[in-house]
């Protein structure tokens, strides 16, 4: 079993890395990209039964910060 | 003054912090094990700089939840003085013990330079020797320094005097050029720049020097 | 797979030639499998064998009182005194960086750690020589970028600081760049680590990362030549693990602190192979290795892929028999993998068993003594004729351009994204002559610093040799250290063809001559050839990195004029010499005439001249002459010390010629007036030849009274200007 | 128009943060997890009409190290 885990920076929070991007890209002649937002996106193999909550508080306690950072999750 | 130092794998600011804790207080810090459930009674804490696990996933995040972390923060949250640099700082937002978060460099760069500061805080337990409004040298090291809190957090640091130091000029992109936070207490502070690597003129000076002074004064 | 059919194909992909290939055939007294084939051919490529540098390496001066350990080992070790050792080398990764520029320094980085590590010392700084081709070709900036970031991403995790360097550019590297690291490391002089095995029976123990599949022919990779299509051969590419190796260091220095090592070597290119090679056969004992054993990331790996495997941050010991659980203890500890892989045997042989079976067997004096050694043919560089280099048109703007371009401009963008004061003893940082590290808890330093001048090397290989030992020499002296002996990492075009050949030769016949003349023995080095692309060779490159010490590390000198109305002095000839300059190159964009010429003698007096001054606290502010002569040093001086400078050159020079000539032995000092006189005088009993140039203050640099007039900020702005603009792409 | 982009590591690349990830769990008491993998995650804010080929050249030009990463892209 499988988690596929997104977390991208709050709305609001300057995104250095993503503001890299649009710059480089724009930069390298690539017209029309508007905004570039940089998050990180994590795999988990499972052992088969986890639960989403569980992953959920993985999610909560170390993979994000929710200072800073939401999380999504979907499990296969 | 008796003092730790934390030692997480990937800690490189250790023995750093230890010369420095030594050379002020004559007493050399205990050593403590990321694994340490307890550690010995002592009067001040230090979280080192480095690359704790690497600094993967995010800076301090798995040393925030390591083993000695809980006992770190109970005794923070019980009034024993905890000073976190660099990376040391990263840990302390990730507990939650301090607010905010840091966040990679605006220029993506990392960055290993003296920088100026300005204190801001003078009445604090780490920098009572210093005089608000001037100016110190103190060197940076990092890559995520970029200090992020929404702004009613920015405005409430302002306010009651929790920003303790500011960069004179932008060096990371960080809110409101802070490079150093103390919590509501005044016992816990974080900060980005590295004093314990201008201890001795031979290093380029002795401006970081002073804060352990200052901890050393009110500690005895 | 002990089924593969050996083709002539097969044997050619593996970078073997058909004699090669007989010597094989003979050594084993049949056919090999492929594994086999694998370990030979990877031992026997240019970059472990050495077979093309190795009869003209054995005539470098590598002895003196103060050598532990010279070549021959992971790394060169000298007594630094009191009980103290440092232990040193440099390595090349230019191969891999040009293909990955992140990951291939970084891993390079690691690499030059781990040589130096496993002998038992304590890193404490590394060094970077990097040489890139032409700002304007369209990949210089990308690689600028990713070299600087992964030898930074490495060095500043595990936290050993990188304190200095130096950065090139020249066309001839467009295809091939050079990224040479250097690692220095502190030691007990009388627990340094060795690696020759012994004791039949004792464990064979793997410690570190697990293998993968990464860089599999990496070895043979580094030795072949490159074509347009070598970037398809990317996964060969290995990543490195910083964290790992941080955690390797202290895992093994805990170790190295009980008794339970008897040898031990890390795993470099070749992986395995070589480590278990080397170690059995310096042991004159065989090895039985366990393949199952191996920790292993990848599933279903083979028998070839773990032998030739260049997974990093991996070492190799055999310990003292009963000595496996305490040692497991510690690298648990610290979360790296620990496995018993095999034990030592008295076959003489590599004896690899799989899975029950055993599925290598070769005696290890076959892939030892048996490597081919060849002694290719050279024709020496022909002599250039003399030439007279004339004045630049504006005189002004010659400065300018030189100063404010790629060649002399401030390398601050590089340093200030490596942690270069970790460890809190770094008293002199990037940007000086030498870096200068005090050996903790002492009152001594040492001072690193690698240079080479692939111009000079280039038109003349024999005085290009010798000028490169001379200047790391005179580096460390200009910081007030004492040189003791050196690294190199001697990088080459194609040594098949006999031109290319003529320039390693003539480079290590120079620089043995200065060795020899400077007592400053080389103690370790690396040899990379093969940097060409296309069949266009690099210029000829040994990068030496000096190592020196400073018993009082309070009497030391630095670059920065400090303050107002010192006395400014030149020490040492100025010739008509502009001969491959890089005031030629640069501004007249020509590459012709005799380079510089090291009078060894005048070299070593002048300088035991300069540092005893520093020693005996009458001299604090010292520069040599190198690259843009006296012009690019008083730049140097009076930017970093914020202070300006009036001086008069006579007219025994055309004017250009005093500023930009190359000639060597020569350093600029700034004296307290009241000691000046007193200097000088010395300077003249010594046999130097010494001139009074002016003194320092104001906001510009005066020459000849407004002959020349370059004010402060312009200068500054320029020097500091050109590598931040470079690289946001804004020249 | 927005593109999603995945980031990923090459098979059999070191994921010396998946690793560490896949560590920390374990030592936080989450059973279960038997490997982790960490990659990239971008989000691009387009220009309508931008195609998908101008995005796949973003992504090997500048937003995957091809040498030791792979990359996938959803356009919405
Ligand atoms: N790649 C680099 N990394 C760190 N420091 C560097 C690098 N390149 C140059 N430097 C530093 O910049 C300064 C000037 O370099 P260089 O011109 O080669 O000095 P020199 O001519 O005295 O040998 C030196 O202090 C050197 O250590
Ligand atoms: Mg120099």
């Amino acid at each position: 079993m499988k988690a596929r885990i997104h977390v991208t920076l709050k709305n609001g929070v300057l995104d250095p890395q993503g503001k890299a991007i649009e710059h480089a890209l724009g930069n390298m002649g690539f017209d029309g990209v508007e905004a570039a937002r940089q998050g990180k996106y994590i795999e988990l193999d499972l052992a088969a039964g986890t639960t989403k909550e569980a992953v959920d508080e993985m999610c909560r306690k170390l993979l994000a910060n929710t200072v800073i950072e939401n999380y999504s999750i979907e499990l296969e | 003054m008796k003092s730790a130092v934390i030692v997480f794998p990937g800690s490189n600011c250790d023995r750093d912090m230890a010369v420095a804790l030594e050379k002020v207080t004559g007493k050399k810090p205990e050593m403590v094990w990321h694994q340490s459930a307890d550690f010995e009674k002592v009067d001040f804490i230090a979280l080192p700089g480095g690359f704790s696990y690497g600094d993967y996933l995010r800076c301090g995040a798995m040393s925030a939840r390591s083993t000695v972390m809980k006992e770190v923060i109970k005794r923070a949250e019980a009034g024993v003085p905890v000073l976190g640099v660099c990376n040391g700082f990263q840990v302390l937002t990730e507990t939650g013990l301090l607010p905010g978060a840091l966040m990679r460099n605006a220029s993506l760069h990392f960055v290993c330079r003296d920088v100026e500061l300005e204190v801001v805080n003078d009445a604090s337990l780490f920098t009572n020797g210093y005089t608000a409004g001037s100016n110190i040298t103190i060197p940076v090291a990092h890559h995520d320094g970029n200090y992020y809190a929404d702004k009613e957090t920015l405005d409430a640091l302002e306010g009651e005097g929790q920003v303790a130091f500011r960069y004179a000029e932008d060096i990371n992109g960080a809110q409101r050029r802070i490079a150093g936070v103390l919590n509501k207490k005044g016992n816990v502070l974080g900060m980005m720049p590295h004093p314990e690597r201008m201890i001795e003129p031979a290093l380029g000076g002795s401006d970081g020097r002073i804060l352990f002074e200052s901890v050393m004064n009110r500690l005895g | 797979m002990t089924d593969t059919k050996i083709t002539p194909e097969i044997v050619r992909d593996h970078g073997l030639t058909p004699k090669e290939y007989d010597l094989i055939l003979k050594g084993l007294g049949r056919e090999p499998n492929l594994t086999e084939l694998g370990i030979y051919s990877v031992m026997w490529s240019e970059h472990c064998s050495y077979k093309s540098s190795k009869i003209h390496l054995k005539k470098l001066p590598t002895k003196a009182p103060w050598v532990i350990c010279g070549p021959g080992e992971n790394a060169g070790v000298i007594d630094i005194g009191d009980g103290q050792a440092a232990i040193f080398k440099m390595e090349s990764h230019n191969h891999p960086s040009f293909i990955e520029p992140y990951q291939g320094a970084a891993t390079g980085v690691g690499g030059i750690l781990r040589d130096v590590f496993t002998m038992g010392a304590r890193p404490v700084a590394n060094m970077n020589a990097l040489r890139f081709g032409e700002p304007d070709h369209p990949k210089t900036r990308h690689l600028v970028a990713g070299v600087v970031s992964g030898i930074g991403g490495y060095g500043n995790c595990v936290g050993v600081p990188t304190v200095g360097g130096e950065t090139n550019f020249d066309p001839s590297y467009n295809g091939n760049i050079l990224v040479n690291a250097m690692t220095v490391g502190l030691a007990d002089a009388e627990k340094i680590f060795y690696s020759a095995a012994a004791g039949v029976g004792n464990p064979v123990v793997y410690v570190g990362s697990k293998t993968g599949r990464d860089g599999i022919h990496g070895a043979t990779m580094a030795s072949a030549e490159f074509t347009d299509d070598s970037e398809e051969k990317r996964p060969t590419v290995q990543v490195g693990d910083p964290f790992t190796e941080k955690l390797l260091i202290e895992a093994c220095l805990e170790l190295m602190a009980t008794d339970a090592i008897v040898a031990i070597q890390d795993m470099g290119a070749a992986g395995l192979t070589s480590s278990s090679v080397e170690m059995a056969s310096k042991g004159g004992v065989g090895f039985e290795l366990i393949l199952d054993n191996v920790p292993q990331r990848e599933e279903n790996m083979l028998p070839y892929e773990m032998m030739l495997s260049e997974s990093q941050e991996r070492m190799l010991m055999v310990l003292k028999p009963g000595r496996e659980e305490m040692a497991k203890a510690i690298f648990e500890k610290w979360e790296l993998d620990f496995a018993v892989i095999g034990h030592i045997t008295d076959t003489g042989n590599l004896t690899l068993k799989f899975k029950g079976e055993t599925v290598g067997d070769i005696p290890l004096n076959t892939l030892v003594d048996d490597a081919p050694e060849y002694d290719r043919p050279h024709t020496a560089t022909p002599k250039r004729k003399a030439v007279d280099v004339e004045a630049p048109k504006d005189l002004k703007k010659a400065v300018m351009d030189l100063i404010g371009g790629p060649n002399l401009c401030s390398r601050r963008w590089i340093w200030s994204q490596y942690d270069h004061m970790v460890m809190g003893d770094t008293i002199q940082r990037p940007g000086g002559d030498a870096a200068v590290v005090r050996v903790h808890g002492t009152e001594k330093a040492l001072a690193i610093s690698t240079d080479v001048t692939p111009r000079y090397c280039y038109a003349d290989p024999v005085e290009g040799g010798k000028q490169a030992v001379a200047e790391t020499w005179r580096n460390i002296t200009a910081t007030g250290g004492l040189p003791l002996a050196i690294t190199n990492c001697l990088n080459f075009g194609n040594p098949e063809r006999p031109e290319i050949m003529g320039q390693i030769v003539g480079c290590l016949e120079g620089m043995a001559e200065a060795c020899v003349a400077l007592d400053y023995p080389i103690v370790s080095g690396n040899v990379s050839l093969y940097n060409e692309t296309n069949g266009k060779g690099i210029l000829p490159t040994p990068a030496i990195g000096g190592v020196g010490i400073l018993k009082q590390s309070k009497h030391m000198a630095t670059v920065p004029f400090k303050g107002d109305g010192q006395v400014i002095m030149l020490f040492g000839e100025t010739k008509n010499e502009l001969g491959a300059s890089l005031y030629q190159r640069e501004i007249l964009k020509k590459d012709e005439g005799l380079p510089p010429v090291v009078d060894l003698a005048v070299e070593r007096r002048n300088g035991d001249f300069v540092r005893a001054l520093i020693e005996n606290g009458q001299l604090t502010t010292v520069h040599d002459l190198s690259d843009g002569g006296l012009i690019a040093a008083l730049a140097d001086m009076a930017i970093s010390g914020k202070t300006g400078a009036t001086i008069t050159l006579d007219d025994s020079l055309p004017l250009h010629v005093h500023l930009f000539s190359e000639s060597q032995s020569r350093y600029l000092i700034a004296a307290e007036p009241d000691e000046a006189e007193t200097i000088r005088q010395e300077a003249r009993d010594a046999g130097l030849a010494v001139a009074v140039l002016g003194t320092t203050g104001g906001d510009s640099i005066t020459v000849n009274g407004g002959a020349l007039d370059l004010p402060l900020a312009a200068l500054t702005a320029a020097h500091e200007g050109w590598f931040p603009a470079f690289m946001k792409n804004e020249l």
